[in-house]
Formats: C-alpha cells, structure tokens, sequence
C-alpha cells in the first residue's frame, strides 16, 4: 500500500505546493502529493474545487503559478504540454473530447499516434482490444457524433488507455452511467492497475471510490483538505460537510 | 497540329475571324463595343463585294470574362480550330500580353484593340488598331499650351498601367518640353474612391489646368468633388471618360476636355461617315471600342485583299503591308510603327451631356 | 482639421457599409459575401428607377433601403437558412455560408454589369449637394447626412446589442442556435429580421455612397467588402464599437498616406497596420479573447 | 483526342495549376489555420521566376524552383510572426499580407515592372511537366492525409488542445503547413507565370483568394481529391455552361449556391458519406437488430 | 400533463426510439431510467420539438404538439434543461440566465436571477464571468437554473446530476422535489437511480428504444431487483 512505501519507493508523481491561479480565482492553492506506483488513487471535492484544474496542472495544459511536478524523482515542471503523453501521463477530459468526423476506431487509435515507435510496439495495446474491454466494438466504425453519451465517454477512455500509460489521469470517466455501468467500468479500472496503470480519478460518486480507490484525497476550495484510507476520508468531518453535504442536506 | 495553311491559297468563300474579347464582366464594353463595330464592317465588306463575289465573313465571338486563364483558354481554342483565319484579340493589356506569345507560336495573325500597354506587339503576328494613349496624348497638352496654362496638378491612378506611364514619365516630360510647370502629382491606387482629400490640395495649390488620369467611376467622383472643393479651371482627362462615362457627373464634367482616338464629334469624312451608318445600323451613338472593332475588322479585309491570300500565313502578310501603308478608317488616318497604329486623334470637350470638338 | 473631417467623412462611409455586414456577422455568425453586392444593387435600382423620373434626395433612399433590404431577406430566405438547416452546427456552417454568399453576389453583380456594360452609374435626383461652411470647413450636406447617419446607427447598434434583450437573443444564436431554440427564441424569424435589417443598411449605404461619389460602378461594392472585413476584424468580431473604431482608424490611415502623397502604398500601409495590430492585439481592438479551459 | 486536346491544352494545364493553387489555401485550412498566405506566396513566385528569367537570364526550372523555394521561406517567416494568431485574424493578417505582397509588385519599379507587370517570361513547360510537379505535391499531401498523420492532422485543427495533449507539438504542424502552402502556392505562381509569359500585380488579389476557397469548399476541404475536384469543376464550368452566353456569371452564382445549400462537406464528401453509409450498413443492422431483440 | 405515446424516432437509418411512453403529472416527479444509448435522450429532445418523431404523439396541456418546433414549445411552458449542459460558453453567467427568462414575461426576470443567485451563490459570485471558465459543475448549476427562469410548467431535466457533488446532487434534488411539490410537472433522466428514486413520484424504465416498465416509485424500489437486472443486462452487452 501506499503509505508502507514512502521514503524508500521514489514516487511515481509527486507535487510540492502547487497552485494555478486565474486571476483573482485561485482554483488549486498550494497542494502537496505523491502518488506510486500500482495504485488507484481518488479525488474528491465539491464543485469548483479545483480538482480539473489540478489534473490540467499536472498535464502541464494548464500553467501553474507556482510550484513543482515530478515524476519519477525528475522535475518536468517546466516540460512542454506536448512532451507529457510520452512521458506515460494520459488523461480523459470532463466534457467529451472526440474528433466528429473520424470514426470510433481512428479516436480510440489517436492515443497512440505521437507515441515514440517502440512504446507503440512493445508497450500499447490492440485496438480490438481496447474496444472490447471498454465496450465500445459493435460501433468501431461509427462516428462519435452517432453515439449517446454514455458511449462517447466510453470511447474517450479507450483513447487514453491505448498507449498503456504508467499514469492514467480520469476526469469524471463515468458521469452519464448507471449503476451498473459503473461497476463495469470500476472493475476495468482493478484489471488495468493490475496491469501496472497507476491512477488518478476525479469522480463524484463516493460509493464508488470508496470500492475502486486504494487511497483518496479530498479537496475544497484548491486545497487538499483530508487524504488516506478512502474510508476514513470519507469519515472526515471536513469532507462530510464541504463534500456530502451533512450539513446542507439537513437544512434543504 | 499543324497550324495555319501553307499560303498562297486565295481567298476563300468563308473567312472565319474569332474575336477573344470580353463579353461579360468589369470590361465587357470594349468586347461588346468591338463586336458591334466589327458587325458593321463585315456589313460593308460583304455589300462592297469587298473581297469579291459572295465572300462572307464569319465573327466568331469568344467571352474572355475579364480573366486572364480565359483569354488564354478561348485564345487556344480559337487557335486550334484550323477554320479560323485570323483573330481580333483581348483588349486588356494583361489578357493580350499574356496570349501575344502564344499566337506568335501558332502563327495566327493578331489584331488588338485598345491593350495599350507594353508587351502586347511582340512579334509578326501581333498587330494592334488603337493607338497607345500617351502616342496621342501630346493633343491635351498641347492644348493646354496654347491655351497659355503655366502651371498644372496631375491626379493619376498609379496601379492602372497606361496612367502610370503617362502620370509618372509622359505628362511630366511633355510639360516640360512646352514649358509647364507641375505643381502638384498625386497618385491614387484602383481602390481609392473619395477624392475629397485630393480635390481639397488641388483646390489650394490652384493650378492652371489639372490633367485628371482616373478609371471611369473615379473621374466622375472626383469631377463633384473638385467642384465642391472650389476648383474651377481647366481639366483635362482621357479617353476613358469617353463613351458617355462621364454622363453621371452632370455638370460638374461641363467643360471637360480630353483627347480620344474617336468621338462621333469628330469631322474627318471617314469618321462621319462611320458614325453616321452606326447610328443607322444600331440606332445609337458609336463609342470608341465600336470605332476600333470596325478598324480591326476593316484591317483584316485589306489585308486579305492586299495579299490575295485569306490563309493565316496570307493575311499576317497582308496585315504587314497594310500597315507599311495605313489606311483610313473610323480614327481616322491610320499610320503604322511596325505593327502599332498611330492616329491624329481628336481632343473633344464635355458639354451638356455631348462631345464637341474642343477649340 | 479639414483633414480630419475627411477622416470623418471618409470612415463614415465605410462604417455604413460595414455595419450591416458587422451587425449579421458579429451576432449570428454569417458572413455575408453578399453584402456588397446587396450594396451596390440597391443603388442600382435607385438608379434605374429615377432614370425614368427625377426623385428627390428621400424617396431614393428609401427605394434603395427597400431594395437592399428585399435582396437580404430572399438571401437569407433561399440560400443561407436552407445552410443552416443542413448542417450539424454554427461552425460546420461557416464557410458554406460564405461561399454561398459568394454565389449569391455574383447573380445581381453580374445582371448590373450586363445592363451598364460597368460604365458608372448614379441617380438622377433633384437633390443637389450644398457646400455648407462649418467653423471655416467645408462640408457638403451628403458628408453632413452620411457623418450623422453612421455615428447614430453605429451607436445604436451598439447599444442595442448590447442591452437588449434580442441584441442578447441573437449573440446566443451565434453560439448554439439549437439551444437557443430552447430558450423560446425563434431564430429563423430573429436571424431573418436581423439579415434584412444589415440589408437595408446595405441599401443606405448604397444610396448614400452614390450621392456622395456621384456614381458607383457594379464592381465598387468588392472594393468595399474587403475593407469591411478589415475594419470588422481589426474592431474585434462581435464587438459593434469595434466595428465604429476600426473604421475611423482605416479612414484615418488611407487619408494619411495620401496626403503624404504615397497614394500607391495605401492599402500597404493600411493593411500593414492592421497586420501589425493584430499581432498587438490577437483578438482585435475591443473583441474579447477566446476563453476555453480544459 | 489529340484535336480535343489540342484545343483543350490551356483548361488541362490550368486545371492543373488550379489545383494547385488551391491545395495551397486548402494545406493550412486542413491544419486549422486560417491563412490566405498560398495567394501571397502565389505571387512572390510568379515575380520571382519572372524576374529571374528576364533579369537574370535563368532558364524555366532553376526560375521555377527559386519561386517555389523563396515563397515557402517567406510564408515561412510569416508563420512564425502570425503563429498566435487564430480563426479570422489570422485570416485577416494573411490577406493583408497578400496584399502587401501585390503593392510592393506595383512599386517595385524596374525590378517587377511597376503597374504594368512584367512579361515575356515564356517558360518550356508542357503538360507532362507541371504533372510531374502536381503528382509530387499530391504524394506529399497524401501521405499528411494518411493513417496517424492525417488523425494528428485532423485532430490539430479540430481540437489543437486534445491535440497537444495527446503529445502533439501543434506550432510545428501549423508552422509547417505555412512552409508547404509557401512552397504550392509559390510552384502554381511561377508556373502560371511562366506558361503565360507575364505576371502584374492585379492578379494578386482578394479575387484570388475568393476563387481558390470557392474551389475547396464545393470540391471537398478536407482532402487534396476535394480540391482537385473543386478545380476541375471551377475551369470547366465555364465551357460547359458557354451556351448559356451573356448569362453565364449568373449561372455560375447559381450553381455555387446551390453546391453550398445541398453538398455540406462538398462533392467528395458526398462520396464519402456514401461510402460511410454502406461500411456502417452491417453494424447499423446489428444494433437493430439488437434493439428489435431487446 | 404530458402525454406521450409510442414515440418513434429516427437518425437517417438508425432507429433510435420505437415505441416509448411516457407520462407526466402537474405536481409529480416522473424518473426515467435506461442505460447508455437506450433511447432517453432521443426521447427528451423529440418531446421537447428538436428532433421531428416519425410516429407517435405528444400531448402537452390538453394539445398535441407532435412535432413542434422547439421555441413555441418553450412559450407553452415546457422547458427542457439539455444533456451535456449546452451552456453559452462566450456569454457570461448573468447573459445566460437572461437567456433562460427570454420567452418569460418581462417582469419576472430580474426577481428570477435573484432566485437562482440565492441557491446558488457560486453563480452569483461568478456573474460577470465567461460562462465557459467555469467548473463542470458549476456549469451544471447554471444550465439548471437558467432552465428555471423560463417559469416552466414543465420540466424536462436530461440527467441533472451529472458531475455535481453529492452535497450539490442533494441540493439541486431537493429543490427540484420542491418545485414539483409547488405543481410544476418534472420528467427526469437520471443515471444516479438511486438519489432519483428518493424524490421520484414514478418511474420508467427505457430499455433499446422502448418503454419496458412503468410503476409508481414505490413499487421501484420494492422491485429494485427487477430494475437492477434490467439496467444491469443492458449494461453487460455494452449498447
Ligand atoms: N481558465 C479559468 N479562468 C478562470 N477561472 C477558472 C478557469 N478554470 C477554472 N476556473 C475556476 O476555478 C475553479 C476550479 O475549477 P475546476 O474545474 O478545477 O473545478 P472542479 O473541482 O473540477 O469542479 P467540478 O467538480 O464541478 O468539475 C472554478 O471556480 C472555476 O470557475
Ligand atoms: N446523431 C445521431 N446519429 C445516429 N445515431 C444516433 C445519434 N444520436 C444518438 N444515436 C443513437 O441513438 C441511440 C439512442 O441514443 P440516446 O442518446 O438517446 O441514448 P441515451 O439513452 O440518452 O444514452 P446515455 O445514457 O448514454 O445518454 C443510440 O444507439 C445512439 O447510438
Ligand atoms: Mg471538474
Ligand atoms: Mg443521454
């Protein structure tokens, strides 16, 4: 687990108070974190807390405004956005990213395309069988455009695990699924840490986090506010009232 | 393939001429003009017998659009079909430049009207009706000196060839020879179409005469604007505001006076008498682009008829030899440098919606 | 300061023709390539109808607004709704609607050139332009009408656009039509409103620009759409002030060139300033910058 | 045959240049610029190869391979002081630049010819030349269609931050696709030239950038087949409709409207709808089926 | 107040929907359930006149409006708060509610921003920013609350909890059982079943195109297991 391995383990990611600042907004205000090898670790936190922001951070699409990322021990703080997917960092966006035109197949096949040529053979997998894992097969030559939702989402996480990253950032993969769905997609995430993707899931459905992540953070207001045993931040009094609402649901 | 015939043959019952000029776009009344004058000529030419017994001429008309690529293409076709004996070309300058090389290659004899700018009589098959404009210009400043003008304005439209040959070296070297002063050069550029600006310096500097070289539009702008600007002597202009282009003006052109190739004012015979059978052939005034289609035309059958010879081989013959000559037509008398008509020209003056002859 | 009231002058008209074009542009996302077409064969109606008798200074340019207004409308009505309709969204629609619009131009450019043979043409008006002397300057009442007609209908437009609550209605159009709908807007009869409306502006512009030259010819609209493009984007696409702004600074360049008297290097420098403030200000004068977050 | 091309010569090679000429607007459109610098580059070509045939006495390839060259550097260049730009204003900037590019031409006195142009630069090119040149350049652009090249392509222009996040350096694409426009548009002018004999600077202009859009759009934007089709049907329309006479501007209007209501993504769109329709046409009967089941 | 009845809808040659019915009662919270691509959305949008159906009727207030475009919907008080947000992004957050009240009477504007302010103070701290900076959430909320400046009598919500925190889930819930309890009509798609189930009055399931199930929420929940076996197979062969 996680905690056993720190100091002697180098994290796989680590942070050192981070903060991207719009403005006056401040949407990630000095975080600290590491993350190793092998584990699913979660983000939760109330609507404008940060989380999406913090994930573009560490993708480097978004500047920060202070602040240092390393991965594997090595700073790439100052690593163009463009180098960051070579690196093993792959990530799904909030709002469904796919290219209108290209069918299902070609998008899922975009994840691999700036991949260095031996990553592409030794490391990525078959598209067949990405598609099959994910679900999306039977519509391989569809265009995103003729799909519902729930099956653009599906494809958007295909693209971001075809390359076989170390790193596997998820925002909100499962937002538009149902229950059941998100079982599905729950266990998928186990196989693929099992496989050696380590990552890092914003979601807002606890029950699942709670079952998939090995460990969690909370954030409020662009700051980490609770991390640990995803049972015990959950417990935390600050993240029943900034998060679930203890508090607000009571009054409503 | 091989084009042309080898010469020597006569003339044939059926001479068919193609005429490459604009029928449709931004220039389409130096085609259309030249098409009707051309008609009115083969009119003649086939009544007179011309070039004997029942020989009929064919006009071919092919619409260049005021595009280059189409003068090239409509230059080909007309050139590949053997049919064709000799052509009446572009009147654009940048249309007849850009196929003046090409009919020197397939060897098809050439007359151009108005293309008054370089590059366009290159070669023996390459012969050209209108005169250049600054061939004749010396008419308006001539006028100007005798009219005891010491000092002038030029308002010239510099991206418009002819003008910027005659606003930047020819006025300015024909003022000097005769003693005038320029105060004043202006260049605009195609696109300029407020000239208050420019009519409030001119107004200032209140030359004697202003020599306004401007595209038909322009000048009629300029012409009101001068007039709100206060400036009231003389103006002269040119050719293009013939044609009753500069109608829109109103009063503001009364009194404009500008030296043309052709105007139904002018009183030569053979010029009378041209205005006077197109105006009962067409029921309307001749313009110059419609003198220039009958010269061309006209030219074309003398040659033959010189040459005894309608190939295309016989009449570039015929062309050159008619042009050692000259001939009288709707200009006037027509005299050659090499392949390039030369005319007297007239200078006429804008009055109450006429052209009259400028004294 | 003659000068600079021919400045004035000059970026007026080129701010009449540009509104109407800014207007459909800036709000619905239509980039009219008809607009200048629409422009010139207004003022050519206004032309043949007083050929046959001599109108005064109004009742042409209310034919004119007429026209202008007629031709926007069936524009909008035959060829850029019809767009609309087929396509996914806005943007797929884009540039269909320019060419489209390309099309359209070519149809009254090529009826006007064909009846003119592209000699000039203007009105035959019992209005006659006086020179007015205003503080020592000179200035003609068609300046006068076209300085105050501008500047009010700029303004206007500005303001409405802003505030009110089509001005508002119609920017959303722009963004997403579909969602809009489902807000209650009617957006065929909005955006329909909106394309006759710059289309009469079109038509004033025309009537106005022929009074104050004398005449146009079928091919001076082109002349101007390009430098309505150029004014629109250096004001900032979808900023109506911008559009104001950037008309008054074209003006005042062109102007400044030509009384320095390098009248050949006018749209060089003209342009080169808009290049250059482009690269000062990617977004145009007063547009607003293009925010995406990931 | 022969006699048909005989007659027809100057359409097939001006087809060809067309084509090329619009694969140099279409080059950048594709990567999701938005730059008119292929009519710029179209012109500093066709002087340059001009110029060196009548100034320097070079001969037809040396001219046309120093056009092409320094064209690209230029457009080159331009890119990199235009690369923040986006949408429009990079339209606009690109367009004064081929104005720019027209205006020196007028006043570059005895180097360029001034106003006038310059001429008698007749090129030995034949047909099978400017195939050689075309087939090259469409090899190049195939292969930036192709497989993960035309994905990354794609994915440039329709989301440049998906793209950059997918390990895409989006400025060297976009910067890349200044240098081939550069380079195309810079061929298609020294050849046009070249084969014409002469070059002015009226020909470097909005009217320019009008037809070669015009082409892409109604052909296809989204692949070099598209253009090729867009102008195959823009040089021969006019021969085909030739019957209609005095009114062929109008039909042409017509028809380009028309082309943009009913064909969204132009003629090979059409196609590959068609195409897309039959491949999906079993997966389409499985989900059915699979719904009838359900 | 709504009525719908065997709805057919296609996409050229895709049949999306065949054969789905649904009701809403003035005062009710109706929960559609389905899984992803089962025809709910489709359904929605042709309910609410942006998609033509190829058969079937919509009944709204006593008048069929089978088929009616999409802003005279809106003007008959049916109001649909769309999947996926579709906010203005350009416009900035006030610009938006304003366009929610565009078809509302004039009045009732300014007070309707106040409203929605006060549920949601982020938007209020926000109003004058670019719509398209904010969170997923905060996006959420806006689309929500601009639906609400239309007054509606009924509202068609497309899955209203996507990306919202379970304290804002809980918030925007409650004050959508509130509204149905002041007499507004609710027809909600809903992933989260559970947290729809609670302030559900009835349910349906959509399942491949069709109404599979109709019941009160009650019986849902007894029968969850039938719901869950239905969700959960259509989740198995992944369509
Ligand atoms: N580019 C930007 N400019 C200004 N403000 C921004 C920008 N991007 C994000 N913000 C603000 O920063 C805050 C954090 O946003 P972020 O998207 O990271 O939240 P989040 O935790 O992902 O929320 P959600 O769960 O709703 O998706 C929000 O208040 C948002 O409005
Ligand atoms: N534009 C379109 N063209 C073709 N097919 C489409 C289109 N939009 C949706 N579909 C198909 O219609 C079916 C129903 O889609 P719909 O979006 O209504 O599902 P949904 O129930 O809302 O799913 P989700 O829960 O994932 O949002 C799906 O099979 C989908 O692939
Ligand atoms: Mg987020
Ligand atoms: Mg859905």
């Amino acid at each position: 687990m996680a905690e056993s391995a720190v100091g002697r383990q180098t994290a796989l990611l680590a942070m050192e108070d981070v903060a991207v600042h719009f403005g006056g907004v401040k949407a990630v205000d000095g975080i600290t974190l590491e993350m190793y090898e092998g584990n699913i670790y979660g983000v939760i936190g109330p609507n404008g807390s940060g989380k999406s922001t913090l994930l573009g951070a560490m993708t480097r699409l978004t500047p920060s405004t202070r602040g240092r990322f390393l991965l594997d021990g090595k700073d790439y703080t100052r690593v163009p956005a463009r180098n960051v997917h070579r690196m093993g960092i792959s990530r799904t966006f909030q709002t469904v990213r796919l290219l209108d035109d290209r069918s299902v197949r070609d998008n899922i096949l975009l994840g691999l395309d700036a991949l260095p040529k031996q990553t592409r053979k030794e490391t990525a997998m078959q598209v067949d069988e990405v598609m099959e894992r994910v679900g999306v097969r039977e519509v391989a030559q569809l265009r995103p455009d003729e799909l519902s939702y729930g099956m653009q989402r599906r494809v958007e996480f295909a693209r971001a695990i075809i390359g076989r990253p170390r790193l596997l950032l998820l925002d909100e993969p499962t937002a538009g699924m149902n229950t059941a769905e998100r079982k599905e997609i729950g266990k998928l995430m186990r196989q693929l840490c099992d496989e050696g993707i380590t990552q890092f899931i914003v979601e807002h459905d606890v029950e699942m986090m709670v079952e998939t992540c090995d460990y969690l953070f909370a954030m409020n207001v662009g700051k980490l506010i609770a991390e640990g045993e995803p049972q015990d931040v959950v417990r935390h009094p600050a993240v029943q009232e900034a998060y679930l609402g203890k508090g607000a649901a009571a009054d409503a | 393939p091989e084009a042309g015939g080898s010469g020597g043959g006569g003339i044939e019952k059926t001479i068919k001429i193609a005429q490459v000029q604009d029928q449709t776009g931004p220039i389409a009344y130096a085609g259309l003009g030249a098409s009707e004058g051309a008609e009115l000529a083969i009119e003649e030419i086939e009544q007179q017998n011309f070039l004997g017994e029942g020989v009929k001429i064919e006009l071919q008309k092919l619409d260049t659009a005021g595009e280059i690529e189409r003068a090239s293409s409509e230059m080909n076709k007309a050139m590949g079909d053997r049919d064709v004996d000799a052509i009446i070309g572009p009147a654009a300058t940048q249309q007849a430049a850009a196929v003046a090389p090409l009919v020197g290659r397939q060897k098809v004899p050439t007359v151009f009207t108005q293309a008054g700018g370089q590059g366009v009589v290159i070669n023996d098959y390459t012969f050209r009706v209108t005169p250049p404009m600054e061939s004749y210009y010396e008419l308006a400043v001539d006028y100007l000196d005798k009219k005891g003008v010491k000092t002038i304005s030029v308002l010239y439209n510099a991206t418009f060839p002819t003008f910027a040959e005659l606003g930047e070296k020819r006025v300015p070297q024909m003022a000097k020879d005769r003693g005038i002063e320029i105060v004043q050069s202006l260049p605009v550029q195609m696109t300029t179409q407020d000239f208050a600006g420019q009519s409030q310096q001119i107004a200032r500097k209140n030359p004697d005469a202003l020599v306004m070289l401007l595209i038909a539009p322009q000048s009629v702008t300029a012409l009101r604007q001068l007039k709100d600007a206060g400036y009231d002597n003389l103006i002269v202009a040119t050719s293009v505001q013939a044609a009753g282009n500069i109608k829109e003006a109103g009063d503001a052109a009364n009194g404009l006076v500008y030296p043309v190739p052709f105007s139904t004012a002018m009183d030569g015979e053979s010029s009378a008498a041209f205005t006077e059978a197109f105006r009962k052939k067409f029921n309307k005034d001749p313009d110059p682009y419609a003198a220039d289609g009958y010269d061309a035309m006209w030219f074309i059958a003398r040659a033959i008829k010189a040459s005894g010879d309608s190939s295309r081989e016989g009449i570039r013959k015929g062309l050159a030899q008619v042009a050692k000559e000259g001939f009288t037509g709707a200009m006037g008398n027509l005299t050659f440098e090499g392949n390039d008509a030369r005319i007297e020209g007239a200078l006429v003056q804008w009055q109450d919606g006429k052209e009259i002859l400028a004294q | 300061m003659q000068d600079l009231l021919n400045v004035v002058t000059l970026g007026s008209i080129y701010l009449l023709f540009a509104l109407g074009m800014a207007l459909v542009w800036g709000t619905i996302g239509i980039l009219n390539f008809a607009h200048g077409a629409t422009f010139m064969f207004s003022a050519f109606v206004g032309h043949l109808v007083t050929r046959e008798t001599e109108l005064p200074f109004l009742p042409v340019v209310a034919v004119s607004v007429l026209v202008g207004a007629a031709i926007a409308a069936l524009t909008q009505l035959l060829a850029f709704q019809p767009i609309l309709k087929r396509s996914k969204n806005q943007h797929a629609a884009e540039m269909r609607i320019l060419i489209g619009g390309i099309g359209v131009a070519a149809i009254p450019l090529a009826l006007a050139q064909h009846q003119t043979r592209s000699s000039p043409f203007g009105f035959n008006s019992s209005y006659d332009a006086e020179v007015m002397d205003v503080f020592g300057l000179r200035l003609t009442t068609t300046s006068a009408v076209i300085i105050v007609s501008g500047l009010a209908i700029g303004i206007g437009l500005t303001v409405w656009v802003r505030r009110s609550r089509q001005g508002l209605a119609l920017r959303a159009i722009g963004v997403d039509a579909e969602t809009a709908a489902g807000m209650g807007v009617n957006r065929t009869a909005l955006a329909f409103g909106t394309m006759a409306t710059a289309g009469a502006l079109a038509g004033l512009a025309g009537a106005l620009l022929t009074f104050q030259l004398g005449a146009i010819a079928p091919e001076t609209g082109d002349q101007l759409l390009i430098k309505a493009f150029a004014i629109i984007v250096l004001g900032g696409l979808g900023s109506m002030a911008g559009t104001v702004i950037g008309a008054y600074v074209l003006a005042g360049a062109e102007t400044l060139v030509l009384n320095l008297n390098y009248g050949t290097w006018v749209d060089a420098v003209s342009f080169g300033l808009i290049f250059l403030i482009l690269l000062a200000r990617p977004q145009g004068l007063l547009g607003r910058k293009e925010v995406r977050r990931t | 045959m022969s006699d048909w091309y005989a007659m027809n010569v100057v359409l097939i090679q001006t087809t060809l240049t067309t084509l090329l000429l619009a694969l140099s607007i279409q080059v950048p459109i594709r990567f999701g610029v938005f730059s008119f610098a292929g009519v710029g580059a179209f012109g500093i070509g066709g002087y340059t190869a001009a110029i060196a045939m009548v100034h320097l006495g070079w001969t037809t390839w040396p001219s046309v391979a120093l056009g092409a060259v320094l064209a690209g550097v230029v457009v080159f260049a331009l890119g990199l002081v235009v690369q923040r730009l986006t949408g429009l204003y990079m339209g606009m900037a690109t367009i004064a630049f081929t104005l720019i590019v027209s205006v020196v031409a007028v006043n570059g006195g005895e180097l360029t010819g001034g106003p006038g142009g310059l001429f008698g630069a007749l090129g030995e090119i034949d047909t099978g030349h400017i195939l050689a040149v075309v087939v090259v350049v469409v090899a190049v652009l195939v292969w930036t269609e192709a497989k993960g090249m035309g994905r990354r392509v794609d994915t440039v222009r329709e989301d440049p931050e998906l793209a950059t996040a997918m390990g895409i350096d989006v400025a060297r694409y976009r910067l890349a696709s200044f240098a081939i426009s550069g380079v195309i548009g810079g061929l298609a002018g020294a050849i046009t030239t070249l084969l014409r004999s002469t070059i002015t600077p009226a020909e470097v202009n909005f009217h320019m950038v009008v037809l070669a859009l015009t082409a892409i759009i109604v052909g296809g934007a989204r692949s070099w087949l598209g253009a090729f089709i867009g102008a195959v049907i823009f040089v021969w329309l006019p021969t085909v409709i030739s019957f209609v006479q005095e009114w062929e501007k109008v039909v042409y209007g017509f028809l380009v409207a028309v082309a943009a209501i009913y064909l969204p993504n132009g003629v090979l769109g059409l196609i590959k709808d068609l195409v897309h329709r039959l491949r999906t046409r079993q997966e389409r009967a499985r989900m059915a089926v699979l719904q009838e089941k359900g | 107040m709504l009525e719908v009845t065997d709805l057919h809808v296609s996409y050229g040659p895709v049949r999306a929907v065949h054969g789905v019915s649904l009701t809403a009662t003035a005062g009710q919270v109706t929960l559609v359930l389905g899984a992803n691509g089962a025809g709910k959305t489709t359904s929605l949008r042709a309910i609410a006149g942006f998609h033509k159906p190829d058969a079937g009727s919509v009944w709204f207030d006593g008048r069929d409006i089978t088929g009616m475009a999409a802003h005279r919907v809106v003007r008959r008080g049916m109001v649909l708060v769309p999947e996926g947000r579709k906010i203005f992004l350009p416009l900035t957050v006030e610009e938006n509610l304003r366009m929610g009240g565009y078809a509302a009477p004039k009045g009732s504007v300014e007070k309707g921003i106040e409203e929605i302010y006060q549920t949601f103070p982020i938007l209020a701290e926000r109003r004058h920013a670019q719509a398209g900076l904010l969170s997923g959430g905060e996006q959420q909320m806006l689309a929500f609350g601009r639906a609400l400046m239309s007054r509606p009598k009924l509202m068609l919500m497309d899955e209203p909890s996507m990306g919202l925190a379970p304290a804002m889930v809980e918030r925007v819930l409650s004050s959508v059982r509130a509204m149905a309890d002041t007499g507004i009509g609710i027809l909600m798609v809903e992933q989260n079943a559970e947290a729809g189930l609670r302030i559900a009055d009835t349910v349906a399931v959509v399942s491949r195109g069709e109404t599979v199930w109709t019941g009160t929420a009650d019986e849902a929940r007894d029968s969850k297991a039938i719901v869950h076996a239905m969700l959960g197979e259509a989740a198995l062969d992944g369509v």
